[in-house]
């Protein structure tokens, strides 16, 4: 195999962070050019992850898909297949009863602490090294999310690739002891996570490697089509489930947090408070949670059977980095036509190229760790 | 140093910092000694193996050949050939291969029969790519090993009944 | 907290080193380099920190305080070169084969792999996709296949007990198949009969496009959601979501090309998103974009010939040397 | 000391602190996995894992020695003999006890200080031959690193030479008869916390172990060093940790000096209470970046030694 020589000008040191590195989240090749320590140039390469999912999509049928496309965006698995079901309830038709859409919440605002969970560890590791504070910050975070995923495998099965999303309602019900699980963890992550508030708010190193570093400004966060925690910083307050609510989000009140610099800092904040914000949604939903039935369709059979009607759907679902959309053209047969999947930290990373250059090579980690990119759900 | 947070802040912070970790130092560790300790599975387990389970009365499988797990398996892992004789159908061959499973239980929630079940096992790790491959008389015996999970066919599609509301079972 | 079960119990302890006689006077204590060496090497596994999709998060969890794998002696090392153990977590894909291939080169040499989690295994449901390897053990030799998607932590457990198991056994067979050289011709996919779909939305011309898209961003849609294409193997039919915060509203508009050689203007020079949004349609669809800045490959690498997601591409292309033909994988499977 | 008894007892103290030095490794482990709330190596050996270290030692004892092509041979492989060699020689004159040191020279203070600094080159060879880029990043860090932060170690090491008026250990140990020079009212304790992380950046640990950057440069300097060359560089960072909390426990804890027990023994104890103390930074602080780390050295750290020494002399050449 021919060496592969990257061109540079005189003076630069290219350096390959390759798809093999602690601190790129997943695999990720970042093509920096240094001058000293300072980028001057970046060429981000992704890719190493294409599963083709929408190729795979055109071979299934409808009801054997929502597991396929939980291994998406495998942080927060149930947004990908709730976004899907929700596509395909909005083609065909389908009404999803209450208690459903109830459930639907609880996994979903579970799974958005676990994936903010594992953001503010991973975070840490790339501000403080796995051989050191970092790792520290990282192995709480990991014993909180334990929680979580002990509540997942009781309620499902297991840990995160639960399956729990059906078209046309949910697959599994609570159990009786399952309130009083939640309620007890609830209680135990909230004392947790204001004792990381109070722990990273003042302490001078993180603030020394946070704030003024990777600024977004507004217009570019709006171009590029950034969304979700991103775009929030950057002082747009916009958020699927109170801008277009879907499931039952517009029976809670809560708020939308919202940064003005758009700085790694104000990410941070801007997803602490969203944790905050989801621990009171599971409360609300899970204390008024509606009697009826969970499933509005005949129980599943043969997936062939079911057809949706010709035509196109779009449904968009906040997902904890953003807006994470399923467009969705069906031809009439049991198979659909085309899939395509709008996955947020593919545009969340687009920012790279524009606002990298200038910083050093440490901000470029703490950088792409603010953006928190899946790559599951960025390559599909 | 910048001066973003004013010295006492600085001192104070920094001690916050050690004494969030020293916190942890008195506090018991965590930690499952998992192979000395085995964590107790949930009720509703499915990270486990498979089984083909046996009419306890008759004695006879209870799998009628119907193919309804083949066609509902996202990663087409099932193949099934039926046979007939004495009256209903029978399972010739019977092959799950585990290695592209991705336990998403489809196929105990379609099965007319409650013939395939998941169990509360471990998979276990192997040396060869063959031994994930599980046949008809693999699969039963693994049914004489392990007790079946919570979720068997009819009492998920009993749950899924538009109708009435769910009933909560334990 | 559990019932103790002690009948796995690793053997790490003095018990592994050796056995110890006792003799009238003195206690002896025999062991041999190897199984003293072997001993060492199993209880101090290094692995490199490497994981690709879900099982890395799960691995991650292994690693973390609840099942910490330091008990084993087993810490993460950064650098190919410290590590002696690779635990291949998640969908290997022919683009990242290549780099697996190099790191595994780059460890020295008592080393093994772990393929963790199905798609290791086997490729999982992806197994028969274009860009996906079906297992690692195409690539490289495999010693503890642990199944499971994600396999739980205990599973990730008793995968390094087994591989220890091996280790001081010494019968080390690891696993590799060999995609043979000839490429073979696949089934060329009968494309599905042309069923004439309603065409919704407002379709513009190719040339007005640039137009439409400037004056909508001056009136406010600043916001580029995405830009995807829709193959009706005649016509290839482009979709542009744009939407404005302040009104509100979404404004979608579709272009209609004929498949053959489909071109259009880049929206690059307005939309500063739209930069990859069209490399990916370029390199999923083939749309050729006018004034694009870089029209490169994004998701596939770039020596790829074809446009995945037309509907005339067969999913099962093989990709030699790491993606064999589909009679082939299933060949394998009859054993 | 005759030549024979020098050789023997150096030959001794050389095999206790490559003893103590891999064990030390084992007690990082269990107290930063008890520090996050985890249990450290617990199978291998089987109370606690007491065989772990001997099992890291014995792998990288028998892993394949990789030297890449294209490095430069000699460079490579001499590097990580010449940081063991540096981290060892610092120990021939650290007193153990109040009258055993294997070479009581005058100016031992002097001699350590020289030492810490011969060991960058060490790093700096590492980096420079292994042919990496992130090698290179990473030699060039450790370089401006310990060069910077070599003013402070210095001036914060000369308050206690100050206040006992010698330079050799022994007076200097004497000398904290009535009060330990932690103890002196301001200028002890700013000197002592200082050293300590003067030190903590001379042997690259968090917050300041930018050369070992795991997140940015992924290994740092020793990122093509495998089996037992990077067993020596393991060896060689803990080896001059230990000797850092050895001169700690002389230079402001009063060493062996103490009520009840022997002098052995105390230092030994102090000893571990300061290489805890390490351990406890290591795991509970962030990195801080390269230009921070710089304004921290010459803005805030090289004035407060300077005023602190300033102080003292002041303080000394009034009360005689």
């Amino acid at each position: 195999m021919e060496e592969r020589v990257i061109e540079r000008e005189f003076g630069e040191l290219a350096i390959n962070m390759g798809p093999q590195h602690p601190s790129t989240h997943g695999v990720f090749r970042l093509e920096l050019h240094l001058r000293g320590e300072t980028v001057v140039k970046v060429t981000p390469h992704i890719g190493y992850l294409h599963r083709g999912v929408e190729k795979l999509s055109e071979t299934l049928e409808y009801d054997m898909l929502p597991p396929i496309y939980e291994r998406d965006d495998y942080l927060s698995p149930t947004a990908n297949s709730l976004a899907f079901v929700l596509a395909v309830e909005k083609l065909a038709g389908i009404e999803v009863p209450r208690r459903a859409n109830y459930l639907r919440v609880i996994t979903a605002e579970l799974q958005r602490l676990a994936s903010h969970l594992v953001w503010l560890g991973t975070f840490g590791l790339d501000l403080g090294g796995s051989l050191g504070g970092g790792s520290t910050l990282f192995l709480y975070c990991f014993r909180e999310r334990e929680r979580i995923m002990d509540l997942m495998e009781t309620l499902t099965g297991t840990r995160f690739h639960t399956n729990m999303n059906q078209i046309g309602g949910v697959r599994y019900d609570v159990y009786d002891g399952f309130d009083r699980d939640v309620f007890k963890t609830l209680d135990y992550l909230e004392k947790r996570i204001s004792e990381y508030k109070e722990m990273l708010e003042n302490n001078p190193i993180f603030l020394e490697r946070t704030k003024d570093v990777g600024i977004v400004p507004q217009e570019l966060a709006k171009e590029v089509g950034a969304s979700g925690p991103v775009l929030r910083a950057s002082g747009v307050a916009y958020d699927i489930r109170k801008n277009k609510p879907y499931s039952a989000y517009q029976e809670f009140n809560f708020q939308v947090p919202v940064g003005n610099k758009g700085d790694a800092y104000d990410r941070y904040t801007v997803r602490l408070k969203e944790m905050k914000e989801s621990l009171s949604i599971v409360r609300q939903s899970l204390g008024g949670l509606p009697e009826g039935p969970i499933h509005s369709r005949k129980p599943v059979k043969t997936p062939s059977l079911f057809k949706t009607p010709k035509g196109e759907a779009y449904a968009a679902v906040e997902s904890p980095r953003g807006e994470l959309g399923v467009f969705l053209v069906s031809d009439g047969s049991s198979k659909p036509y085309r899939v395509k999947v709008r996955s947020p930290s593919f545009s969340n990373i687009a920012i790279i190229p524009h606002i990298l250059p200038g910083h050093l090579v440490a901000d470029a980690v703490t950088i792409l760790g603010s953006l928190d990119p899946v790559f599951g759900d960025v390559d599909r | 140093m910048a001066k973003k947070v004013s010295n006492t802040r600085l001192v104070k912070a920094t001690l916050l910092a050690l004494w969030f970790t020293l916190k942890n130092l008195l506090r018991k560790p965590v930690t499952i000694q998992y192979p000395l300790i085995k964590r107790p599975l949930p009720e509703r387990w499915r990270g486990g193996t498979f089984a083909l389970t046996i009419d306890p009365e008759t004695g006879e499988e209870n799998c009628i050949g119907c193919k309804l797990c083949e066609k509902i398996c996202p990663s087409e892992i099932i193949t099934v050939e039926m046979e007939k004789h004495s009256g209903r159908g029978w399972a010739k061959s019977f092959i799950l291969d585990l290695q592209a499973c991705i336990q998403c239980e489809l196929c105990v929630q379609v099965c007319p029969t409650d013939a395939i079940v998941m169990l509360h096992s471990m998979e276990t790790p192997t040396t060869r790519r063959e031994d994930l491959i599980l046949d008809k008389d693999k699969l039963e015996a693994n049914g004489k090993l392990y007790h079946a999970a919570w979720a068997t066919g009819l009492k998920l599609q009993r749950l899924h009944e538009p109708k009435k509301p769910s009933v909560i079972s334990r | 907290m559990g019932t103790p079960v002690d009948e796995n119990k690793p053997k790490l302890g003095l018990e592994a080193l050796g056995e110890l006689i006792r003799l009238p006077g003195a206690n002896m204590f025999l062991t041999s380099t190897k199984k003293l060496f072997s001993w060492a090497e199993k209880s101090s596994l290094w692995p490199l920190t490497f994981g690709l999709a879900c099982c890395a998060i799960e691995m991650m969890a292994t690693f973390a305080s609840r099942f910490d794998l330091d008990r084993f002696g087993v810490v993460t090392r950064a650098s190919p070169r410290q590590s002696d153990l690779m635990i291949i977590a998640g969908t290997v894909t022919v683009k990242m084969a290549e780099r697996i291939k190099k790191l595994y080169d780059q460890m020295p040499f008592p080393k093994w792999v772990i393929a963790a989690g199905s798609c290791a295994i086997s490729g999982d449901h992806y197994r028969h996709i274009y860009s996906v390897v079906p297992g690692v053990d195409w690539v490289i030799p495999v010693d503890v296949y642990v199944p499971g998607c994600p396999p739980t932590p205990e599973a990730f457990m008793d995968g390094i007990i087994q591989l220890q198991k091996i280790i001081s056994e010494g019968n080390l067979t690891p696993h590799l198949n060999i995609a043979n050289r000839i490429e073979r011709e696949t089934t060329k996919p009968v494309p599905k009969k042309l069923v004439d779909l309603p065409k919704t939305g407002n379709y513009l011309m190719p040339d007005q496009l640039k137009q439409h898209a400037h004056n909508l961003k001056e009136s406010g849609f600043d916001y580029l959601s995405y830009i995807t294409a829709v193959d009706y193997s005649t016509t290839l039919d482009l979709v542009y979501v744009v939407r404005s915060f302040e009104k509100n509203e979404e404004n979608i508009w579709k272009v209609s090309l004929d498949s053959s050689n489909p071109k259009v203007p880049s929206l690059a020079p307005i939309y500063k998103g739209a930069d990859w949004y069209e490399r990916e349609v370029y390199d999923l669809f083939g749309v050729e974009f006018i004034g694009h800045p870089n029209l490169k490959r994004i998701l596939l690498p770039d020596d790829w010939e074809g446009h995945p997601l037309r509907k005339d591409y067969s999913m099962e292309t093989p990709r030699l040397p790491y993606r064999p033909s589909r009679e082939e994988y299933e060949a394998w499977k009859k054993g | 000391m005759t030549f024979a008894e020098s050789v023997s007892h150096g030959a001794i103290l050389l095999g206790a602190i490559i003893g103590v030095v891999t064990y030390l490794t084992w007690v990082e482990r269990k107290f930063s996995g008890r520090l996050q709330s985890r249990i450290g190596p617990y199978l291998v050996g089987r109370p606690h894992g007491w065989l772990q270290p001997i099992a890291d030692a014995l792998k990288l004892l028998s892993k394949e020695d990789i030297t890449p092509t294209k490095t430069d041979r000699f460079l490579f492989n001499l590097a990580p003999i010449w940081v063991v060699v540096m981290s060892l020689l610092g120990f021939a004159f650290l007193p153990l006890t109040i009258n055993w040191v294997l070479v009581n020279i005058d100016l031992g203070l002097l001699y350590f200080s020289a030492i810490g600094s011969l060991i960058v080159i060490g790093v700096f060879i590492a980096g420079w031959a292994s042919n990496n880029k992130y090698a290179l990043l990473s030699a060039l860090r450790a370089a401006a690193q310990i060069v910077a932060y070599e003013v402070p170690l210095l001036l914060s090491l000369l308050v206690p030479a100050v206040l006992a008026g010698s330079l050799n250990f022994q007076d200097i140990i004497l000398a904290q008869e009535k009060y330990w020079f932690i103890l002196f009212p301001v200028v002890g304790q700013i000197s002592g916390i200082t050293f300590l992380l003067a030190a903590l950046a001379e042997g690259n640990r968090i917050p300041f172990d930018l050369s070992e950057a795991e997140s940015e440069l992924v290994a740092g300097f020793n990122i093509e060093y495998s089996g037992m060359k990077f067993a020596y560089f393991y060896l060689g960072e803990y080896a001059h940790l230990l000797a850092v909390s050895i001169l700690v426990s002389i230079l402001f804890l009063g060493g062996p000096l103490g009520p009840l027990l022997s002098g052995g023994v105390w230092i030994a104890l102090k000893t571990l209470i300061v290489f805890l103390i390490v351990l406890w930074i290591r795991w509970s602080f962030l990195r801080l970046r390269i230009d921070q780390m710089m304004m921290l050295n010459w803005k805030v750290l090289v004035p407060l030694t300077l005023g602190n020494l300033l102080v003292a002399g002041l303080w000394v050449s009034l009360s005689r």
